[in-house]
């Protein structure tokens, strides 16, 4: 769209949120009227443990210019233990896309609560300030371009 | 142990003495004071306008000197503590200010806050110990029923300052009783004196200082201390009534170490 | 000369202080040792500033008062720092162009042997420009 | 293929101002799928919801999209609309535009395109949603108070009183709480204890009520309906079944000078103790940090004293293991220590002291048998400065944000009590606002000044300083006259914040309870729900969800009761349906879903499956559904995809992301 | 070998198994393949020697579901393989008869043939029963020679251990051929710059050709039915080169075995591109190690996986962007 090429860059940023603690802490940042960048979406998820890797890739692939997984803090998840396998696998994902040489900023886990709508909106006010200096994702598209 | 030292304009004039005790004392303490070259005035009061550049650089070159060597930087002056250390704030987390002043100074490597401010209280209490400062008195200060003056530049704002419990603070009382001497508590050890305007507005300042000194005395100091050139001069100068005498902390830190008679005669 | 909005706007920019946060409690004039000295007193400094009347807050002795103590910063419930207002209003006066409040000449009489360096100096930084 | 049915809702302007909802609906019918599309008001309202019936009806829908407010909000709503028009409930997405988007953006374009794709990411998972059935779960008819204050022991008699049992658990020695710690009540000034004690003693009566004091909860497993808990009781030292309550044991204690809680530390009890004389259960417990006999070995003297034969120093901690359907938590407060506010001096000087403080003052049980008199000498004061807001409303790190609700009234009462037993004690109240929203609490107030005298000062104060004399010299502001105020005072009294018991943090853990930047527990909603915490059986009641006084601890302990009773009354529930869900054909039978698990909910069975003509025994995964509680970690640990999620599945989930970056 | 065929046969003999799943010599002097032996004649083509680098683990999860025992020749390295089927109920213990065979390193003829050795017609030096320091090989043009150690897999140089995990009995002789440290190769890529990272990676990636090899020769991707094959992700269309899978699919291969890959290094010996496929897999292995403690998958059959696992203090995501 023109709004894209003439004016500054605006990023599509895929915000995977927990539904008990992230999603609310999303509704509270807008009922708090905290304002943060249109170019973030939000998936509704039942837990951070619930977000494959495979979803994160296919963002990427998509033309997803940055991820962001949400979920309950440790210790205060809703299942009692997913954040914890999310926050592993994450962790070896995240090394894995720093590993092929993809920026690590265009990916992020944070721990937001119910009560965190001000956390919300910085944070994803901070990420799309980070997505937008790395600029349009071409290397996940590229990785596999025949040369 | 060396540190980075910054006098400041008054231990080079009227306080001589808080400074050549300092010297000493750190000697027979086992570190060293390296004064930094090229110091200048900090300016004696901190700019708190959120636009002040130029009145800060003198503090940041100082910093940056600290840094260069890889040194903490060692105040003593309550005032240029106050100053170097609210600057170095402004370095380390005011982005604008930061840029701005960078961009003055045109240093090698841009000054970002990375040194660390100490009070000379500060290492007394957390390098050496006050535990290890009493094991080392050696002619303690046994029955002096001393009252702290902490005033307020060394304690607030407490955020930032980061120097002791702003309302109660202990760091001078734990230090007195190092030494050897009986801290006697007071309400008013962290009211000001007026330091700042006993030049042109001198009753008022009057007012102030007689508060504390009553106050002192009421609760049975025999002497007050400080480390503040200014708040010894206010003191001393606008009291009348109940007047105690104001020491510098030095001057009882280097009697206790038995070194303030080396310090006399030189 | 400036508009009272627009040098309302300075203050707070100078001072980074939101007067919107004051909840009016006063603790900055129940802390305040100079309190009795000033005829605008610092929990007014903030609707002062609120309400654009810079003109009487410039003119007020108050300015001259304060010691800088920090006092009503430190124990702010609401984190507004009056004590910053009252600077940045001294600022908008000794930059001005004639708003020294001290001249070199009152010097000499103002002085006396023991008066360290650091009073001077700070007088300087304090009150002109 | 689905016939989908997109609604968009204005909310009155909360959406529309920033929203262009027509062309959401324009947009919105270019998606393949969509069959129907339309705007409205307020979808949520009645006849936003027939127009959803209607064309579920005409334009026989498969599937909904309904852009609105938060799923959190309305999701529920717009379920039973689609159920009762024939769709089911689980064929309906919502697409958050309110919260995720109008609120949060001023640009109308803007707002409209992220609307439009959220909408299409909606509509994309729609595409592939699948009727849903909920199953069923059996209630245990059993609820677990926690906490023995006022606020629980009302929700255990109302619940019991209803024909349920209730377990209270309460971490003390004696239920009672804050409240058996006041002494008059405003705005009846009747004593707090006679109105307490009578409820304790029925509780403690009550056929169904079973009151667990000295205990802890230690662990919660299971969900709404089923709950399984540990609670943990501590080795009181001292046999239930044979202490007859005499109290000698207390007397002969040589062990005296240990600091007394109930009294807020103002004086000192023995190590084997009951906090105050009308406990229940009134059977003492050793203090086993303070025991001589558990110091040393040598002493001895209670066992020895004891009558019954009571006392028992070999009693160990005991786990019991209990069902529940539904769980109260009720763990009421506590004051904020005030080493923040060395500005009052409190650490300093022993004249300056807590409101709770001056309640155990004032109590003919207290440490000075009512008189008021100062802690410092004993002797009685003369002049009173109450000081208002101490870490209340307070911005900075020092103190809490919230305002505590409590503290104008009880000054008031304290004021008041003050004036009328000692017409000769000045009081003087430095207040910032007075705040008496309630039934005949503003003409409390009132009372206070102009009966009773008591001098209220609309401004701070800045330091409270000791003076050599003992006197406390208090500098305030008077912000009606503008005066600086210096006043010497024999006693100077804080209105200290309180903040939720700090054992509530863990409890919540436990629960899975949400819980705020404060600690206090969140409810399901603000105003809807202020009983409900978001987790489902769990339930909130007294100061623990916010501040409160004792009537609206009391209404809200009801309440919770009610909620309780309304889950107990159940035999069945609904089990969430969005379970996970294994594909046999697709399972290795590796045992890695059953391992990240958290409810226990996979088992693994030897199963015949024919795969495309290949009939062979396989191990196969088995999801319980009654335990599933749907978080999806099996589903991606899964490493074949055998295992999904129903309502969140891959395809569903990757269809929203292709929305989004479409 | 002899020692072992003739125990094999015994044990066929006297119906202790069923039948012995080992290696038969194929058409070129380095290209042994699998194979099962059933009967006493079938072992005239039996080879056990420095060429039969594939992992007969995986193959036991079909000759778990067969009647009788099965007598399967494991490698050291390959025991890791079996435990970990083990411990995913994948293969039958009781089902398995392991002669644990001695390894004194793998051959890697792409190593050879890299040496310019060409026109191969035989090579001798390989047998187990020899000293493995030096290869004879016969060629077209004439004989030639190399050190063993320089022709063995990027994999043995890197060993675990020549110690068998799981057996039966144990036959031939082991040496140790360790000679450099695991993950030297995966430090070396860390140390690059994020450009060279990518650039190393897009030209290994872009050889692939997706042929699948990895997947099926892989003892931990014994999924009956793979992610990429079901319609479960949307992931299938496997002829498209512009798909997901094909930009993803090795970084989702290597995340699906994190954990689980026991570092056999048979990813890399058959890829036809000669893609260094471990290198993920060592990643992640070297992350787990670094993040959780370490971790041999394999080492046993009932540990958790350390993607099953958790504590309450893990490191959080950040640290990547931490560690720069």
């Amino acid at each position: 769209m023109s709004i894209e090429t003439k004016e500054e860059f605006r990023p599509k940023i895929v915000a995977f949120c927990c539904n008990w603690c992230s999603y609310a802490g999303a509704d509270l940042a807008g009922s708090s009227r905290l304002s943060y960048p249109a170019d973030v979406k939000i998936i509704r998820v039942p837990c951070s443990c619930r977000v494959n890797p495979m979803f994160i890739l296919r963002a990427f692939e998509k033309g997803a210019d940055g991820v962001i997984l949400c979920g309950c803090h440790p210790g205060d998840c809703h299942y009692s233990t997913g954040n914890y396998y999310a926050r592993r696998r994450m962790t070896l994902l995240f090394s894995m896309l720093d590993y092929i040489g993809v920026e690590n900023g265009r990916t992020r886990v944070e721990w937001v609560s119910a009560a965190e709508g001000v956390k919300f909106s910085t944070t994803m006010n901070e990420f799309v300030e980070k997505v937008r200096s790395l600029g349009k994702n071409v290397r996940l598209e590229d990785l596999r371009c025949r040369n | 142990m060396k540190y980075s030292y910054y006098p400041g304009c008054t231990l080079k004039t009227k306080a001589v003495e808080l400074d050549a005790y300092a010297r000493a004392s750190a000697r027979a303490l086992g570190f060293e004071l390296e004064e930094i070259e090229n110091w200048q005035c900090c300016g004696g009061v901190y700019p708190l306008g959120t636009d002040e550049i130029a009145t800060k650089l003198s503090s940041v070159r100082a910093l940056n000197e600290a840094k260069e060597k890889g040194q903490d930087l060692v105040t003593l002056c309550s005032a240029c503590h106050h100053v170097i250390k609210r600057v170095n704030d402004d370095m380390k987390n005011a982005d604008d200010i930061r840029t701005r002043a960078n961009n003055y100074m045109q240093l090698e490597e841009p000054y970002a806050g990375e040194t660390t401010v100490l009070h000379f209280l500060e290492v007394l209490r957390d390098r050496i110990g006050f535990d290890t400062l009493k094991e080392k008195v050696t002619a303690p200060l046994t029955g002096k029923k001393i009252g702290a003056y902490y005033g307020c530049l060394l304690l607030r704002p407490s955020g930032l300052l980061e120097f002791d419990d702003p309302e109660n603070p202990s760091i001078i009382e734990d230090f007195i009783r190092a030494i050897g001497a009986e801290p006697v508590i007071y309400p008013y050890r962290n009211e000001c004196c007026g330091g700042y305007i006993s030049l042109k507005e001198k009753e008022m300042s009057k007012t102030m200082c007689d508060k504390i000194m009553d106050s002192a005395s009421g609760f049975g100091a025999d002497m007050l201390i400080t480390a503040c050139p200014l708040c010894l001069y206010n003191l001393n100068k606008s009291t009348c009534g109940s007047r105690l005498p104001v020491y510098y902390f030095t001057e009882l830190l280097a009697e206790a170490l038995g070194v303030k008679e080396e310090v006399a005669k030189a | 000369m400036n508009t009272p909005k627009k040098q309302a706007e300075m203050i707070k920019e100078i001072s980074g202080v939101n007067p919107l946060k004051c909840m009016k409690c006063g603790k900055c004039s129940a802390s305040c040792p100079s309190y009795n000295e000033m005829d605008i007193k610092p929990h007014q400094f903030v609707s002062y500033v609120q309400n654009e009347d810079i003109e009487s807050l410039v003119n007020s002795k108050s300015l001259w008062k304060c010691l800088s103590c920090f006092a009503c910063v430190e124990r702010c419930p609401r984190d507004v720092k009056p004590g910053k207002l009252i600077d940045a209003a001294r600022q908008l006066v000794v930059r001005e162009k004639g708003g020294d409040y001290l001249m070199a000449d009152e010097i000499p009489e103002l002085l006396d042997p023991e008066l360290p360096q650091q009073l001077l100096v700070s007088a300087f930084r304090r009150y002109r420009r | 293929m689905q016939r989908i049915g997109v609604f968009v809702c204005h909310c009155g302007s909360n959406i529309a101002a920033t929203v262009d909802v027509k062309k959401v609906v324009e947009m919105a019918k270019m998606e393949p799928g969509v069959v129907h599309a339309e705007d409205y008001q307020y979808m949520c309202s009645e006849a936003g919801q027939s127009k959803i019936a209607e064309a579920i009806k005409n334009e026989k829908l498969t599937g909904l999209v309904v852009c609105s407010c938060s799923p959190r909000m309305h999701e529920t709503t717009f379920r039973k609309a689609a159920e009762r028009a024939g769709l089911n409930p689980y064929m309906v997405e919502v697409a958050n535009i309110r919260e995720h988007c109008s609120w949060i953006h001023k640009d109308m374009e803007e707002a409209t395109k992220k609307a439009v794709i959220l909408a299409r990411a909606a509509i994309a998972k729609v595409n592939l949603n699948a009727s849903l059935k909920p199953g069923e779960s059996l209630v245990t008819k059993r609820a677990l108070v926690i906490g023995g204050g006022i606020a629980g022991i009302q929700t255990a008699l109302d619940i019991a009183e209803a024909g349920y049992e209730v377990d209270i658990v309460e971490k003390t020695p004696s239920i009672g709480g804050r409240m058996s710690q006041l002494d008059k009540t405003f705005p009846t000034l009747d004593c707090s204890a006679c109105i307490l004690t009578p409820k304790m003693v029925e509780a403690s009566a009550h056929e169904k009520i079973n009151i667990y004091t000295y205990s802890e909860v230690e662990k919660v497993s299971g969900f709404v309906g089923d709950f399984t808990v540990d609670i943990r009781k501590k080795a009181r030292s001292v046999d239930m079944d044979k202490c007859t309550g005499c109290g000698v044991c207390q007397e002969k204690c040589p062990s005296k000078k240990n600091s007394n809680e109930f009294n807020r530390g103002l004086n000192t009890r023995s190590a084997i103790y009951t906090p105050f004389a009308q406990a229940i259960p009134n059977v003492p417990v050793i203090d086993r940090e303070n025991c001589i006999k558990f110091k040393t070995g040598k002493c001895g003297v209670c066992a020895k004293v004891c009558q019954a034969g009571a006392i028992d120093y070999e009693q160990k901690d005991e786990i019991l293991t209990e069902k529940y359907g539904a769980i109260v938590v009720a763990t009421g407060f506590d004051t904020i220590k005030l080493d923040n506010y060395d500005e009052y001096a409190y650490n300093q000087s022993k004249d300056v002291i807590t409101s709770l403080e001056l309640e155990r003052i004032m109590n003919a049980a207290g440490p000075t048998k009512g008189h008021l008199e100062r802690m410092s000498d004993g002797k009685a004061p003369k002049n009173m400065v109450f000081i208002q807001c101490v870490g209340s409303r307070c911005a900075d790190k020092r103190g809490k944000s919230y305002c505590s609700k409590i503290c104008c009234m009880y000054t008031a009462k304290h004021a008041m009590l003050i004036r009328d037993k000692y017409p000769d004690v000045n009081v003087t109240v430095f207040y910032i606002d007075v705040r008496t929203p309630g039934k005949n609490f503003d003409e409390f107030y009132r009372r206070a000044v102009e009966e009773y005298g008591v001098n209220y000062i609309k401004g701070q104060v800045g330091k409270v300083a000791p003076q050599p004399n003992g006197q406390l010299l208090v500098q305030g502001v008077d912000l009606i006259d503008n005066k600086q105020i210096l006043m010497e005072a024999d006693m100077v009294v804080l209105a200290t914040a309180i903040e939720p018991d700090p054992s509530v943090r863990k409890i919540a853990t436990m629960l899975t309870a949400s819980i705020d930047t404060n600690n206090f527990l969140t409810e399901a909603h603000p105003k809807l729900r202020p009983v409900e915490s978001p987790t489902a059986g769990i339930f909130l009641s007294g100061v623990c969800q916010g501040p409160k006084d004792i009537p609206e601890t009391v209404s809200q302990a009801g309440a919770a009761a009610v909620k309780a009773i309304g889950l107990l009354a159940k035999d069945k529930l609904m089990t969430n349906p969005c379970t996970a869900k294994s594909d046999e054909l697709l399972c290795n039978g590796c045992s890695t879903c059953e391992n990240v698990c958290p409810y226990g909910a996979i088992t693994y069975e030897d199963k015949e499956v024919n795969d495309h003509g290949i009939r062979e025994t396989r191990r196969i995964a088995v999801v319980n559904n009654a335990l599933c509680q749907g978080c999806g970690a099996c589903t991606v640990a899964c490493p074949s995809g055998a295992m999904d999620l129903q309502g969140f599945s891959n395809r569903q989930i990757i269809a929203e992301v292709d929305a989004i970056c479409r | 070998m002899q020692e072992l065929i003739n125990r094999a046969k015994e044990l066929l003999a006297d119906g202790t198994v069923a039948r012995v799943l080992g290696w038969k010599a194929g058409d070129l002097p380095y290209n042994p393949e699998p194979a099962y032996f059933e009967k006493e004649e079938d072992f005239e083509n039996f080879v056990y020697n420095g060429f039969c680098g594939a992992n007969l683990s995986k193959y036991m999860i079909e000759a778990s579901k067969l009647e009788g025992k099965t007598l399967v020749c494991l490698k050291p390295c390959d025991t890791y393989s079996f435990n970990q089927l083990i411990k995913e109920h994948r293969v039958d213990r009781e089902k398995a008869y392991i002669i644990g065979v001695g390894c004194k390193g793998k051959l890697d003829i792409e190593k050879i043939k890299g040496m310019g050795i060409k026109g191969i017609e035989s090579i001798s030096g390989a047998e187990i029963t020899d000293g493995a320091d030096t290869l004879t090989i016969q060629t077209l043009y004439g004989e030639k020679t190399c050190s063993y150690a320089d022709a063995m897999l990027e994999r043995c140089h890197v060993c675990k251990g020549k110690e068998h995990k799981i057996y039966d009995e144990l036959i031939g002789e082991s040496k140790e051929t360790k000679d450099a440290e695991r993950f030297d190769s995966v430090a070396a890529i860390e140390a690059m710059s994020p450009e060279e990272k990518f650039a190393f990676f897009q030209k290994e990636l872009s050889k692939c050709i997706r042929c699948n090899a990895c997947r099926n020769v892989c003892p931990a991707c014994s999924c009956r039915k793979c992610v990429f094959d079901s319609n479960k992700f949307d992931s299938s269309q496997k002829a498209n080169v512009d798909s997901f899978e094909e930009k993803m699919f090795h970084i989702i291969r290597a995340f699906h075995v994190a954990g689980r890959c026991t570092d056999c290094g048979e990813c890399s010996r058959v890829c036809p591109q000669g893609i260094p496929l471990h290198l993920f897999n060592r990643k992640f292995i070297k992350d787990i190690n670094e993040f959780y403690g370490e971790y041999q998958a394999g080492e046993d059959t009932d540990s958790r996986g350390p993607l099953t696992d958790f504590t309450f203090d893990d490191v959080e995501p950040g640290i990547v962007a931490e560690r720069g």
